[in-house]
Parts: structure tokens; C-alpha cells; sequence
């Protein structure tokens, strides 16, 4: 059986590259998404990749969501595999527990794309490319940026930082986490992370933990929050608390996030649009099936952006 | 004469603050008969329980012949020989009869497996003495009530019994059955075991015990041989006061019709049922468990849709769908199940007294409190309820004050029809007569009362006239003249005499 | 035929004609909504199917006999996650280093039993205790949640054994190694419940707990075995599971214990205990896989799964509730 | 004496037990952290429990009347967003009303469901949660929402405002509680919501509407989550979709620890208010020792037991339980 599957996947890529540049038959492409609806970046995402799939008349897609679950995500592997889509494009809730599964498709001789986060390095064998934002970068810019405001401050030999957390377990939130707390050591020796705490991704539970972080610090400077929106929520609680002159610094620039540095209360964030994270990841795959040559890490760069450059950049739409 | 079976010996078990029993002895003899006694509150249970190892005592011991047991639970108390029926079913109605009656000891096989053909041929060898309609395979849930009760005693002839204690056996059988149980009875007896039976009814107890122990307050009032005694000595040892178990019957002129039902029918339950109570009466419905009785009450309670017929109260046609419906129209159920449908137990005493009316006691926005109390105090005092106080819960009083409690909620939404569906039921000796009083005092105040009941006793006592209803229809109706304890058993027993009233 | 016969059939058969409900449908609207060529109901995609239930469906066998028990077990997505936890934690400790692929049984031997204590320490607290089950399991969600992230803080934690990977994903007979262990399963606890003294007094107690403690059955080790045998199967769900996907993120397995309630409750089980089936739980559970399946196969959203999947649980307990309607005569409470 | 003494001290823990708990953590935490009993944090505290207390309230009432309702965070979700969307589509003074309407209407379902057609209430709540959760992301569109004039509206009231110094969610939360409170304890309907808890047939016999009653507990619930809701939008002008996540299991170990019994019959809205705030102040009291988040869940799970375990211990008058 599975070796049935695997000739008539090799037959089908074997003849892929011809068929797609007449442009006849078109490419089925399979997308298995995170978890949508948990915040507007991933809807957002889920759209875009939609609405360039169907601008796209060589390309049909096929729009799956795990809803946070690597079984279901998993389940959902084994379906397009078995439905013989010509790519798959996978944002992973996991990025080691998917590597059997995406192994599963390489088998199956169909390539799979990488979108978002991407998977641990024993899976790379088995993946064509990885298209998405540099984590860990992110995070690493994030420290840069909290850093620099805290030079021209003059405070970054005493200032005191603490750290908000996203979803606990999820890679996106672990590689930000990694990526600010090795490069601050790097730029701001003198600069220390008082407390961590996970904020879920949530604007309300990180408005929460803020509060606390409140009552237990009289002396925070600085507040790094794995996205915009928790940012916005420690930001709100401060803003109730009566705290001035704290430095906020987030990641993915929400709209939120962006008006609260148009407001001057947020100090800078990282850009990162889920429309070209999903128009790259389409390419990518498009890429792939039409042979051309694709990077191994196909980064989209995702800039620095704060109350200083923000005019560079447009309100994000979600 | 040989050596009992059990014997009990100066028995003493207190909980915090009670002393519920206080030095009981007694002995129970192979192929003995021994009916125990008492009020409810008497102790009766927790001796039971002492019994059953499911309380330790704190003196005394129990002899199961010559050897001191030591009851440490349920599973020792049937190892030594010592079997229960219970009063209330303690059956798993999911089950099949089979697996019910072998409860606890299913047969087993290899790997745990439940040995299916030795446990339905145990069970078969035992219903087939039992003389049921009904196999071993049988779902319990299908069964009527009458026969769980059969499933229950069952049980008692599945082990090596020394000694059978059976616990208001007959609550729910018919006659029929009841004789079957009573050579049931009668077996264990000819093969040497001991019986203990505990019942309110006497008719029961003279017919089939041969000693009688009373407990009272705890505490052991004696022995008694059954030929010996009668009723009244019995009674008077449970309470110490005497009883008035006579006929009677209004001497007070009758009122108005209040009640009016025509034709009435509900499906397969009943049909075609036609009666009327008038103020100032007392109507008996007298009848098998499955007659129809209790039906007809919820029906005329809004609880149960008719599928024809009218009602006419005051001689005026109503609807009446939902209790608060019958309830606005001044009707009033005390409910055959006190525990169950008539109480809350969690619920103190006042607040179960006043909850039909609590929508009416009102003080602004909320319930008018001292109103409340200036209620319960009134039928506290009117039927002697004893508690602590209105803040007592409900599940804290003895079966008798309970019952109280329901009628006193009913008496003061002052209806026009009382309905008493086995007003007595399950509780001591003293209460009961305290209530018969009671509904014959309402009855001579002008309400009209529709009493249902299944001890013949307490119809002939309490009523002026009796409905004698059999599977859904009534029989006949008689006047207090008329009735004698015969032709009331023939008609239940649907035995058409002619003489339609 | 006795009485109710019909009715009875009826109500155990419905699960299965919910299932061919869903089958028509999703091949019906597959064929206008679907990308794919392949028809809904391929022979592949059904074992697929199978396979793909065996996470929910190994717990739900668990659930069953706890339920039928008249208890309720909350805990076992986080009992769950644990189980995975210590399974590809083992793996790496030093102590097995030189067993090589041998500590594959060893892990897995670990991490069942890591799970049937943690089901026995629930079952210990409910008997012990008195304390509800569904509290007392509500708490050790949280608390064996805890745990999880005690472990290894907010990391995944990650071993991939390709030895494991392989066995996992192997085949035999046509069939995976998750749908053997699934089959295996129900096989197994449907014997227990039909067939076994202790699966017997488990309706029981479950039907009148009175009854079952007069009757000298000792309810409380009883329930107590019933707990442990659920946190083993969660276990086992995780042994499968992991030893193909070899990593688990701390918050896997949330949310698995409503899915499973739900696939036993669709299956027929009574929620206050004495009545249910292990076939009805492997009917909810394939019913359960085969909607999401077939939302996904037909290209719903996520809200739209959401919003079926809640209504087709509150349509199901109408639809049983029409079915035990008596008749006009029926007491009104 | 003894037996006496030890009765005593049984009956005041069973009636007290879980205020006599509440104390010993204050003053415990309070040594761990001086901090801890400042007044910034006890408001502080009780701000953020305002949320989950509100709906607390309502969740009261569906427990006393024997039910459940599992279905609170994804309705607070629902409101949340409904509310704040149509903040700038319909102004507040109109979003408001039409959002209670909304949400009431789904609680009025429920109601309908659990009450009129009596189906089990566990099952049709959890229906309920993942159904209501479709709806918002249906109607959101995924989106997250967000009030375009942060700075310019008066919506803002409700959970950013201060009355006499002190936070307006406390003052709704403490109102609401005084409120309801009463409604349960003096009124003739908190009457029927223990009867009908507490024996629902024997309610029915003495011509309570038993449907109408648990129908009533529902909207009650509903109209809480609302309030909630409204709070939550205020406070934070802008949402996600999963806002109430996961809420419903907070809310019930707040009536739990309470005392509430499942069993229905039992509970008040002082000790509801009492397990809101012990939930809130370990919550906060474990962040201000500086121990890991996870901690706070297994130190939850402990407390939940142990409060529930001693309140039915006391009642049956012995620790361990008569189970054979």
C-alpha cells in the first residue's frame, strides 16, 4: 500500500514540473494551520493565504486547521497525504512532534513547505523549505530595541526588566523567549530580567500578571512581551496602576500595538505581516513545485519598529 | 429446646449526644418467627445496623450460637449467616434479576469472568419457589414494583441463612404476594432458621410471629409471646398509652359537593372513573398498590394529563395542569412519598412549611419572614410537631413530625380538597393515631378529604364513605354501613358483587 | 418481542445510523465541496479513520467503565500529557543508557504505570474522601497540569526514536499500529464490562450505590481500580501516540477530556451511571473523528466545527430524551 | 466534654471552614510578603477577581438549582466581542442594551434546554461552550476587536473608572453580590432556586415551576456573564476571541471552594464571593512569593480538595469517608 502511494506520488512529481508550466492541470496545494481564531494573526494569515490561493488560477488549496492539537494536526497530515495534494504546507503546533508525519509525506514523494515556525532539525531531511519569520531573531531585535531606548534613557546599568511570556510550550513563544533573553546579556550586561511569567498569548491574563509584577517591583523599566497584544495588555495595567516611564517593547505589531505607539505609550515592536508570511509561504510552495531553486530558510524579514520609524509603516490590519 | 440462633446481649450504641440504644437483649430461636417493634425513632434501625456490621457497638456482644461475632462489616455479617431485607429497594435496575439476587457473589470463571449458566440456574431453582411470573433474565427496571420486592426476597434464600431479618417487607406487595411471602416465611421456618420481622402492621405480625420484642426510646421493653398478647398490650408497650382503632363516621351535617370527577380516564392508568367529594367528608380509596389511586390524585393535581373526562370543583369544570394551577384552585396533595416528593430535606422546617405560598407571604420584594414564622408556630402547635425550632432542616426529624410538616404545609393553604395519599405510611404507631384524629377533626371542620390508602384499617377508621378501586376502575363504593372488611377485599380483588353504588 | 424492544434498538442503534448519516453526507457534499478526486468513503480513508480515533478512543474506553461507574474523570488530558512526558523523557535517562533499543518496553512500561497511579491517586481521594468525582478530578486537571510543566517548564519535551517511530507507524494486516491498539482495547474492555464479575458490579454501583455497598461489594477499592484503569489507558493513548510523533508540548491533551466525554455520552453512556456500552463508545467515537474529518474534507472553518460539533451533542440528548418519552400519562416532574 | 468540645469545634469548621481557610492564607502570605496585605495589592487583587467574580454570581445561582454551567467563558467571550464591535458600529449607549439582549438570548437557550426540556446540564453546557465559541469567531470573522477612539469614550467607565477612589469593577462586583445576594436569601425566588436544588420533585409537588425556576437561573447566569463581559470590553478596550477561555473551570472552583454543592440545594453568594477572593488572593499571593505559575495550579488543586473534603467531613461529622 504504501508503496503504491509512493509510485504514483514520484510519478505524479516526476511529471509535476512539466505539467504545472503549461499551466493545465492546477497545483493542489494543502495547507494544515496552527490554530486559527486563537488570535487575528493566524485568521488574518488563514485569509491572505486564501485570497492568494484563489487569485492564483494554477493553484487550489485545501485549508486545515489543528486548532492547537498535534494529533489533529497530525490526523490532518495523513488526510492530505491520502487526498495526494502535490505540496504541503504546514505550520506546525509542534515542531518535533510533526517530523514523522512530515517524513510520512516525504515518503509519499510529496514535498512539504514549512510556514511560520519552523520544525526541530531532525526533520529537515524530510522538508523542502522553511518560509516564515526568524524567531529567534525577533526576539534578539526585541532586546536590541529595548536596549538602545534604555541608552538614550542613560538607565541601562540599573534597569530592570520583566518578561511576558506566550503560550507556554509553544515554539514561537519559546524561540522569542530564547532569542530576547541571549542577546539582552549580549547588548545591555548591566540590565537585569527580574521575573518571567507566561501571558498566553492573552491580553487579559497579561494585563493580570503585570498587576502583580506591579505590586511586587516598585522599579520596572522595562516590560518585553512575547506579543503586542499581551504588551497592550501589561501596558493597561500599568496605565491603571499610575506607572509612568515604562519602556514596553513587544513583538508581531498588532494594530493594537501600533496605536498604542502612535498613543507614545509603547515604545517598539517587531514588524512581522501574516499577509506575506502567507503569500511567502504560498510561493514557496508554488517555488517548489515548479522546480525552481528555493532557499532551505526562506526568511521574510521582519523589521524593528518603534514610536521613532513607525511613519515607515502601515497601520497593521489586524 | 435448642439453642438460639442469635442472641443479643445487653446492647449500648450512643453517637455524640444520643444514646440509641441503651442495653437491648433479646435471643431469636431456629424456626422462630420474632417480630420487633417499636416507634420509628425506637431504634430499630441502628439495632439493624449493629446488626449488620455496619455499626460497631459500643457494649455488648451478639451471639450467633454459642460463638461472640463480631459483625466488621456487611460481608461478615452474610458470611455468618446473617441475611436483610430491606424496606426500601436496594436494587440496580439496569441489572438482570440474576445478577440482583447474586449481588456482591456473581459466580465466577476463569479470568473473572461471570459464570452465566450456574448463576441462571441458582436463580431459576430459586424463583421457581418463589412462584413468580418473571425469569432470571429479566431486567429488574421492567419489573413493577411488587415484584423488585419479590427480586429482594430472593436474595435472603441464596446463601446458607442462620438468621433472616426482614424490614417492612410487605410496603408494596399485593395479597397474592404477600402469601407468598408468607410461605416463604414459612420455609425458612420448617428448615430451623431464625427470623427477625420488623412491621408496623399488626394484622401481619399476629398472624405470622411467634414472639414479639419491643424497643422504646432505645430502649429494650421486653418479650412477649405472640398468643400471649394482642394489639392493644403490644401497642401499649411501644407508646404506653392506648389506641382507638374504632369505626367512625361523620355525626356533622355534609356540605356542598366540592369535588366532582365524571368519567375521568388517563390512558392505560385508569379510565372512566366517577366520584364526588362533599365538604365535611372524609372519602377513602382503598386499593392494590397499581390500582390507580395515587394516578387519579396526581391527575386531580395537575401532575398527570387526562385523556378524558371532566373535573368539577364547585360544581364548575376546570383544567388544572400543573400543581400551581391545582394549587390556585385551592386543591392540596400530601404525597404518598414523604421523603421524596413532599419534603426538602436540606431545607429547615419553616421554609418547607411555607414554600407552596411563598410567592404570596411577601414584604416588598421579599418573603415576609415573620409571616412565616407566625405560620409555622401555628401548625406546630395545632399538630403537636415537636422540633427544636423552625430552623431544625427537615431531614433531622423523625418520619412522624415529617409527615406533620407536609400537612401542615397543605392545611394552611386552607384548600378546599385535601388529598392524603398513604397518609401514614412508614411511620410509628403514635403518629399515626394522631393523624387519623387529625383528618377526622379537618373532615368535621368542612373540608372535603380524599384519603388513599392501602391499610384496610385506616379506611374503615377514618372514612365516610370508601371507593374500592381495581386495576384502574372502581369497584364499587360503600357507605360506612355498608363496608365490612370482606366485601372491601372482594371488590380490590376484582370481585364484582352487583351492587354498584 | 418484550415491550420497549423497539425502542431500546432503536436508541443503541443510533449512533450507528448517526455514522451512516455522516458518511452520506460528507460523500454527497464531498463530491461538490471537496478538492479531492478520492470519494469520501475510500477504503484507505476509512482505516485512516480508524487510526486517527485512536487517541480519543483509547481514553473513551476508560471513560466508559468511570462513567457507567457514575463517576467522571477530568484529569485525563493532563494524565495524559504526563504519560508522554515520562515516556520520551526515559528514554534518555542515563540509567537506561545501555539498553539500547530495549528501553523502548522499559519506557513504555514507565509511562503505564506513571498513568495507572496517577488514576489510582484520583480514585484514592474520591473513595477516601467522599469528595464528588467530578471535583475531585476538576482539581488534579489543574494539579497534574502542574506537573507537566514542573517537568520541563514551558519546553516541548522531545526524544525521536526512529526504531519507535517505525513500530509505530507499521502495519499489519492492512491495519496501524494505533487502530490494532484501539481495537485491542475495546475488545478487551468490552469483555470486562459484559463479561466480568468486576465489569458487572461496575453497573451496580453506578445504578444504585446503596444497593451495591448492602451487597458486601466493596465500592470504594472498586471505583479505585476503575480510576487507575482510566489513567493506564490515557497512558496508553500517550504510548501510541508519542512513540509515533516523539515529542509533546506541556499543553497536549487539553481539552481531550470534553472530546471524549462527548464521544461516550454520543455513545449511548447514561451520565449519572449504571447504563452504557463499549461498542455505543466505540460508535461516539468514530462518529466524533469522522464529523471532524468530514468538516475538514468538505473545507468548513474552524467556527463552523466549533458550532456543529456543540449543536450535533445538545441535538443527540433531544433525540434520546424524545426516545424515553413515556406517552401523555408520564408523570410531569 | 470532650466529644462536646470537639463537636463545637466541628460545627463552627463546617459552618466557617472556608472563612477560617481564607484567614490563614492572609496571614500567611502576609509574613511571606508584608506586600501582600498593602492596600494597592488588595485592591489590586480585587479588581482582576472582579471579572471572574461576576460571573461567579450567576454560576451560584445555576449550582444551587443543581445544574451546571460550563458554558460562561466562551458566552463572557461572546459579549465581549459583540459589545466592543458594536461600540463603534452603534455607539455605546446602544451597544450595551443590544449586547445584554444577545447574550441573554443565549442564556435563555440554555435555559429552555436544561430547564423546559430537561436535558443533563453538563452535557448541554459543554454543547454549549464549543457552539458559542463558533459563534464569536463567526461573527468576529477571527478577528481580534478593538474600539477605534481608545481615549475619546465614556465606555471606558466601567472598567478603567474609579468612584471615590476605589475601582468601579470592585463597586459593580460588590453590588452585584449585595444584590444578588439578597434576591437568594430574602426573596421568594432564591427560595425556589434551593427547593428546587435541594428536591426538585418535591418543589414540583408544592406547585413550584420547576422549568420556569432553573429557566430563571440561567438568565440570571447569562446576565452576569454580561456584566462580565461589559467589564472586560471597558477594561481593556479592545479583545481576542478566546477572552473567557477556560473562565468556566475558574468560575466553578470559585463556587466550589465556596461550599456550593453540586448536588444542588446549597451555597450562598458570601461564600461564592469568599472562594472568588481566596482563588484571586493565592493567585496573586503565589506570583508575590515569586513562584513558578505552575505551583499556583497544583497549590489550587490541593486547596479545591482539601476545602471541599473538610466542609463534607464536617458534615457527616468524620474525616474519612463511610465508603466501604
Amino acid at each position: 500500500m504504501t508503496l503504491r502511494t509512493t509510485l504514483i506520488a514520484s510519478t505524479a512529481i516526476a511529471f509535476a514540473g512539466a505539467a504545472f508550466a503549461d499551466g493545465h492541470s492546477p497545483m493542489k496545494i494543502g495547507i494544515t494551520q496552527n490554530n486559527v481564531g486563537v488570535d487575528s494573526y493566524q485568521t488574518t494569515y488563514e485569509k491572505a493565504f486564501i485570497a492568494a490561493a484563489e487569485a492564483n488560477d494554477k493553484v487550489e488549496s485545501v485549508v486545515l486547521d489543528a486548532g492547537g492539537d498535534v494529533a489533529r494536526q497530525i490526523a490532518q497530515m495523513e488526510d492530505l497525504i491520502q487526498q495526494e495534494v502535490d505540496a504541503i504546507i504546514i505550520w506546525p503546533t509542534n515542531g518535533e512532534a510533526v517530523i514523522p508525519a512530515v517524513r510520512k509525506a516525504h515518503q509519499a514523494g510529496i514535498p512539504v513547505i514549512v510556514t511560520n515556525s519552523n520544525i526541530a532539525e531532525a526533520g529537515f531531511d524530510f522538508v523542502k523549505s522553511f518560509s516564515g519569520p526568524d524567531n529567534i531573531t525577533q526576539g534578539a531585535r526585541s532586546a536590541e530595541i529595548m536596549c538602545d531606548k534604555f541608552k538614550d534613557m542613560g538607565i541601562e546599568n540599573e534597569a530592570q526588566v520583566v518578561h511576558i511570556t506566550g503560550q507556554p510550550g509553544y515554539t514561537t513563544a519559546i524561540e522569542r523567549a530564547k532569542g530576547f533573553e541571549d542577546r539582552l546579556p549580549e547588548v545591555c550586561p548591566s540590565v537585569t530580567v527580574v521575573d518571567t511569567q507566561p501571558g498566553d498569548w492573552n491580553r487579559e491574563k497579561s494585563q493580570q500578571v503585570m498587576e502583580a509584577f506591579l505590586v511586587k517591583y516598585d522599579d520596572i523599566d522595562g516590560v518585553y512581551a512575547g506579543d503586542d497584544n499581551m504588551g497592550v495588555g501589561a501596558l493597561n495595567a500599568a496605565k491603571a496602576a499610575g506607572r509612568d516611564g515604562i519602556i514596553f517593547v513587544g513583538a508581531t505589531n498588532f494594530a493594537v500595538g501600533y496605536e498604542a505607539m502612535a498613543a507614545g505609550d509603547y515604545w517598539g515592536s517587531i514588524y512581522q505581516s501574516p499577509v506575506d508570511d502567507a503569500e511567502a509561504a504560498l510561493q514557496t510552495a508554488i517555488d517548489v513545485l515548479s522546480g525552481a531553486d528555493v532557499p532551505f530558510l526562506n526568511y521574510f524579514d521582519t523589521p524593528k519598529i518603534t514610536q521613532d520609524n513607525m511613519g515607515d509603516y502601515t497601520k497593521p490590519v489586524f | 429446646m435448642s439453642d438460639p440462633v442469635l442472641r443479643l446481649e445487653g446492647i449500648v450504641k450512643t453517637f455524640p449526644g444520643v444514646r440509641a440504644l441503651d442495653g437491648v437483649s433479646f435471643s431469636v430461636m431456629p424456626g422462630e418467627v420474632h417480630a420487633l417493634m417499636g416507634e420509628n425513632g425506637a431504634g430499630k434501625s441502628t439495632l439493624m445496623k449493629v446488626l449488620g456490621g455496619i455499626h460497631q457497638p459500643n457494649e455488648g456482644h451478639i451471639f450467633m450460637g454459642d460463638e461472640k461475632a463480631v459483625m466488621a462489616g456487611p460481608l461478615e455479617a452474610k458470611a455468618k449467616g446473617i441475611v436483610f431485607i430491606h424496606q426500601e429497594l436496594s436494587l440496580a435496575e439496569e441489572l438482570s434479576v440474576a445478577e440482583n439476587i447474586y449481588l456482591g457473589e456473581l459466580p465466577r470463571k476463569s479470568f473473572g469472568r461471570v459464570d452465566w449458566s450456574t448463576l441462571e440456574e441458582n436463580t431459576n431453582t430459586i424463583l421457581k419457589k418463589l412462584n413468580v411470573g418473571f425469569d432470571a433474565t429479566t431486567r429488574v427496571g421492567d419489573l413493577s414494583i411488587a415484584n423488585q420486592q419479590m427480586v429482594e426476597i430472593a436474595r435472603a434464600l441464596t446463601v446458607d441463612a442462620k438468621a433472616v431479618i426482614f424490614d417492612e417487607p410487605t410496603a408494596s406487595l399485593t395479597d397474592a404476594e404477600k402469601s407468598v411471602l408468607f410461605d416463604v416465611i414459612a420455609d425458612l421456618k420448617a428448615d430451623g432458621v431464625g427470623i427477625i420481622y420488623i412491621s408496623h402492621r399488626m394484622e401481619e405480625i399476629f398472624k405470622i410471629t411467634d414472639r414479639i420484642s419491643v424497643l422504646r426510646d432505645g430502649q429494650y421493653q421486653g418479650t412477649v409471646n405472640t398468643r400471649d398478647s394482642n394489639e392493644e398490650s403490644v401497642t401499649q408497650m411501644m407508646i404506653g398509652r392506648k389506641l382507638d382503632l374504632s369505626r367512625n363516621a361523620s355525626h356533622h351535617e355534609l356540605g356542598d359537593v366540592a369535588l366532582e370527577v365524571r368519567g375521568l380516564s388517563c390512558g392505560k392508568l385508569y379510565s372512566d372513573i366517577s366520584f364526588e367529594v362533599r365538604r365535611g367528608e372524609v372519602v377513602g380509596f382503598y386499593g392494590l398498590v397499581g390500582a390507580g389511586r395515587t394516578e387519579i390524585a396526581e391527575t386531580l393535581f395537575g401532575l398527570r394529563d387526562p385523556s378524558g373526562g371532566q373535573i368539577l370543583l364547585n360544581g364548575e369544570e376546570v383544567r388544572i395542569s400543573s400543581p400551581a394551577d391545582a394549587i390556585a384552585r385551592g386543591i392540596s396533595l400530601v404525597p404518598e412519598d414523604r421523603k421524596g416528593q413532599g419534603l426538602v430535606l436540606g431545607m429547615n422546617c419553616r421554609d418547607n412549611m411555607t414554600l407552596p405560598q411563598v410567592d404570596d407571604l411577601k414584604a416588598g420584594p421579599f418573603v415576609a419572614e415573620g409571616a412565616e414564622i407566625a405560620i409555622f408556630d401555628q401548625y406546630r402547635d395545632r399538630l403537636d410537631i415537636r422540633t427544636p425550632g423552625w430552623k431544625q432542616q427537615v431531614g433531622n426529624l423523625s418520619g412522624g413530625n415529617q409527615q406533620k410538616i407536609v400537612i401542615g404545609k397543605w392545611l394552611s393553604m386552607h384548600p378546599n380538597v385535601l388529598i392524603v395519599d398513604e397518609p401514614t405510611r412508614g411511620i410509628d404507631v403514635g403518629s399515626k393515631s394522631e393523624i387519623h384524629k387529625l383528618l377526622r377533626e379537618l373532615a368535621a371542620q368542612g373540608y372535603a378529604v380524599m384519603v388513599i390508602s392501602s391499610e384496610m384499617p385506616e379506611v374503615l377508621h377514618v372514612s365516610d364513605r370508601t371507593v374500592a378501586m381495581y386495576s384502574g376502575q372502581i369497584m364499587r363504593t360503600f357507605t360506612s354501613d355498608e363496608v365490612t372488611e370482606d366485601n372491601l377485599i372482594q371488590a380490590i380483588s376484582g370481585i364484582k358483587s352487583g351492587q354498584a353504588a | 418481542m418484550k415491550p420497549g424492544t423497539l425502542s431500546k434498538s432503536l436508541k443503541s442503534g443510533a449512533i450507528w445510523g448517526f455514522i451512516v448519516l455522516e458518511l452520506i453526507f460528507f460523500s454527497i457534499a464531498g463530491e461538490f465541496l471537496s478538492l479531492s478526486d478520492k470519494a469520501f468513503m475510500d477504503w484507505e480513508n476509512m482505516l485512516l479513520l480508524l487510526k486517527q480515533s485512536a487517541p480519543i478512543g483509547i481514553i473513551a474506553m476508560g471513560m466508559t467503565i468511570v462513567m457507567v461507574n457514575g463517576n467522571i474523570d477530568l484529569s485525563v488530558g493532563a494524565t495524559f500529557a504526563i504519560a508522554a512526558i515520562v515516556l520520551l523523557d526515559s528514554m534518555t535517562w542515563p540509567i537506561f543508557a545501555g539498553l539500547g533499543d530495549w528501553v523502548i518496553p522499559v519506557a513504555w512500561l514507565l509511562a503505564l504505570a506513571v498513568g495507572a497511579m496517577l488514576g489510582a491517586l484520583n480514585g484514592f481521594i474520591v473513595w477516601k474522601t467522599g469528595v464528588d468525582a467530578f471535583i475531585v478530578t476538576l482539581g488534579s486537571m489543574l494539579g497534574y497540569r502542574g506537573i507537566v510543566f514542573m517537568f520541563n517548564g514551558e519546553q516541548p519535551t522531545s526524544h525521536l526514536n526512529w526504531t519507535l517511530v517505525d513500530f509505530a507507524e507499521a502495519e499489519f494486516l492492512g491495519l496501524a499500529t494505533a487502530s490494532w491498539f484501539l481495537l485491542g482495547v475495546t475488545l478487551v474492555i468490552w469483555f470486562v464490562m459484559a463479561k466480568t464479575v468486576h465489569g458487572r458490579n461496575a453497573y451496580a454501583i453506578g445504578d444504585n450505590r446503596e444497593a451495591a455497598v448492602n451487597a458486601g461489594i466493596r465500592v470504594g477499592p472498586h471505583m479505585m481500580i476503575n480510576f487507575a484503569i482510566i489513567g493506564f489507558l490515557a497512558a496508553l493513548s500517550a504510548v501510541v501516540f508519542y512513540s509515533e510523533s516523539g515529542s509533546v508540548n506541556p499543553n497536549d491533551g487539553q481539552l481531550y477530556e470534553l472530546w471524549v466525554i462527548t464521544a461516550v455520552v454520543l455513545g449511548g453512556t447514561k451520565i449519572t451511571g449504571g447504563a452504557g456500552s463499549v461498542i455505543g463508545t466505540f460508535g461516539g467515537v468514530i462518529a466524533i473523528q469522522l464529523l471532524r474529518k468530514g468538516l475538514g474534507h468538505i473545507g468548513a472553518d474552524t467556527s463552523t466545527v466549533n458550532l456543529v460539533i456543540g449543536l450535533i451533542l445538545i441535538a443527540v440528548l433531544i433525540l434520546d430524551r424524545q426516545l424515553n418519552v413515556k406517552g401523555k400519562e408520564e408523570l410531569k416532574v | 466534654m470532650a466529644t462536646l468540645t470537639k463537636q463545637q469545634i466541628g460545627s463552627v469548621l463546617a459552618k466557617q471552614g472556608i472563612l477560617i481557610a481564607f484567614v490563614v492564607f492572609i496571614i500567611a502570605f502576609t509574613i511571606a510578603n508584608p506586600r501582600f496585605l498593602s492596600p494597592d495589592n488588595i485592591l489590586s487583587v480585587v479588581r482582576s477577581s472582579a471579572i471572574l467574580g461576576v460571573m461567579a454570581l450567576g454560576v451560584t445561582f445555576v449550582v444551587i438549582s443543581g445544574n451546571l454551567d460550563l458554558s460562561v467563558g466562551s458566552m463572557m467571550s461572546f459579549s465581549t466581542i459583540v459589545v466592543l464591535d458594536l461600540h463603534d458600529k452603534i455607539g455605546p449607549a446602544m451597544a450595551i442594551p443590544v449586547m445584554f439582549a444577545m447574550t441573554i438570548a443565549l442564556g435563555a437557550l440554555i435555559g429552555f434546554l436544561v430547564g423546559y426540556l430537561k436535558l443533563n446540564s453538563l452535557i448541554v453546557t459543554l454543547g454549549m461552550l464549543s457552539a458559542i465559541h463558533g459563534l464569536t469567531l463567526t461573527y468576529s470573522g477571527g478577528q481580534n476587536m478593538d474600539i477605534a477612539d481608545k481615549e475619546g469614550t465614556w465606555f471606558s467607565v466601567f472598567g478603567q473608572g474609579t468612584a471615590m477612589g476605589i475601582p468601579v469593577p470592585i463597586l459593580i462586583f460588590v453590588a452585584l453580590a449585595a444584590l444578588l445576594g439578597l434576591v437568594l436569601s430574602k426573596t421568594a425566588f432564591g427560595r425556589k432556586v434551593y427547593a428546587v436544588g435541594g428536591n426538585g420533585t418535591a418543589a414540583t409537588f408544592s406547585g413550584i415551576r420547576r422549568a420556569r425556576t432553573v429557566f430563571l437561573c440561567y438568565i440570571m447566569s447569562a446576565t452576569c456573564v454580561a456584566t462580565a463581559g461589559l467589564i472586560q470590553a471597558s477594561r481593556s478596550l479592545g479583545s481576542q476571541n478566546t477572552v473567557g477561555q477556560g473562565l468556566e473551570l475558574e468560575v466553578l472552583a470559585a463556587v466550589i471552594l465556596g461550599g456550593a454543592s453540586l448536588l444542588g440545594g446549597s451555597g450562598t453568594i458570601f461564600k461564592t464571593v469568599i472562594g472568588v477572593l481566596i482563588l484571586g488572593f493565592i493567585q496573586n499571593g503565589l506570583l508575590l512569593m515569586g513562584l513558578q505559575f505552575y505551583v499556583q495550579f497544583i497549590v489550587t488543586w490541593v486547596i479545591i480538595i482539601l476545602a471541599v473534603w473538610l466542609d463534607i467531613a464536617a458534615k457527616r461529622g468524620k474525616l474519612w469517608s463511610p465508603i466501604a
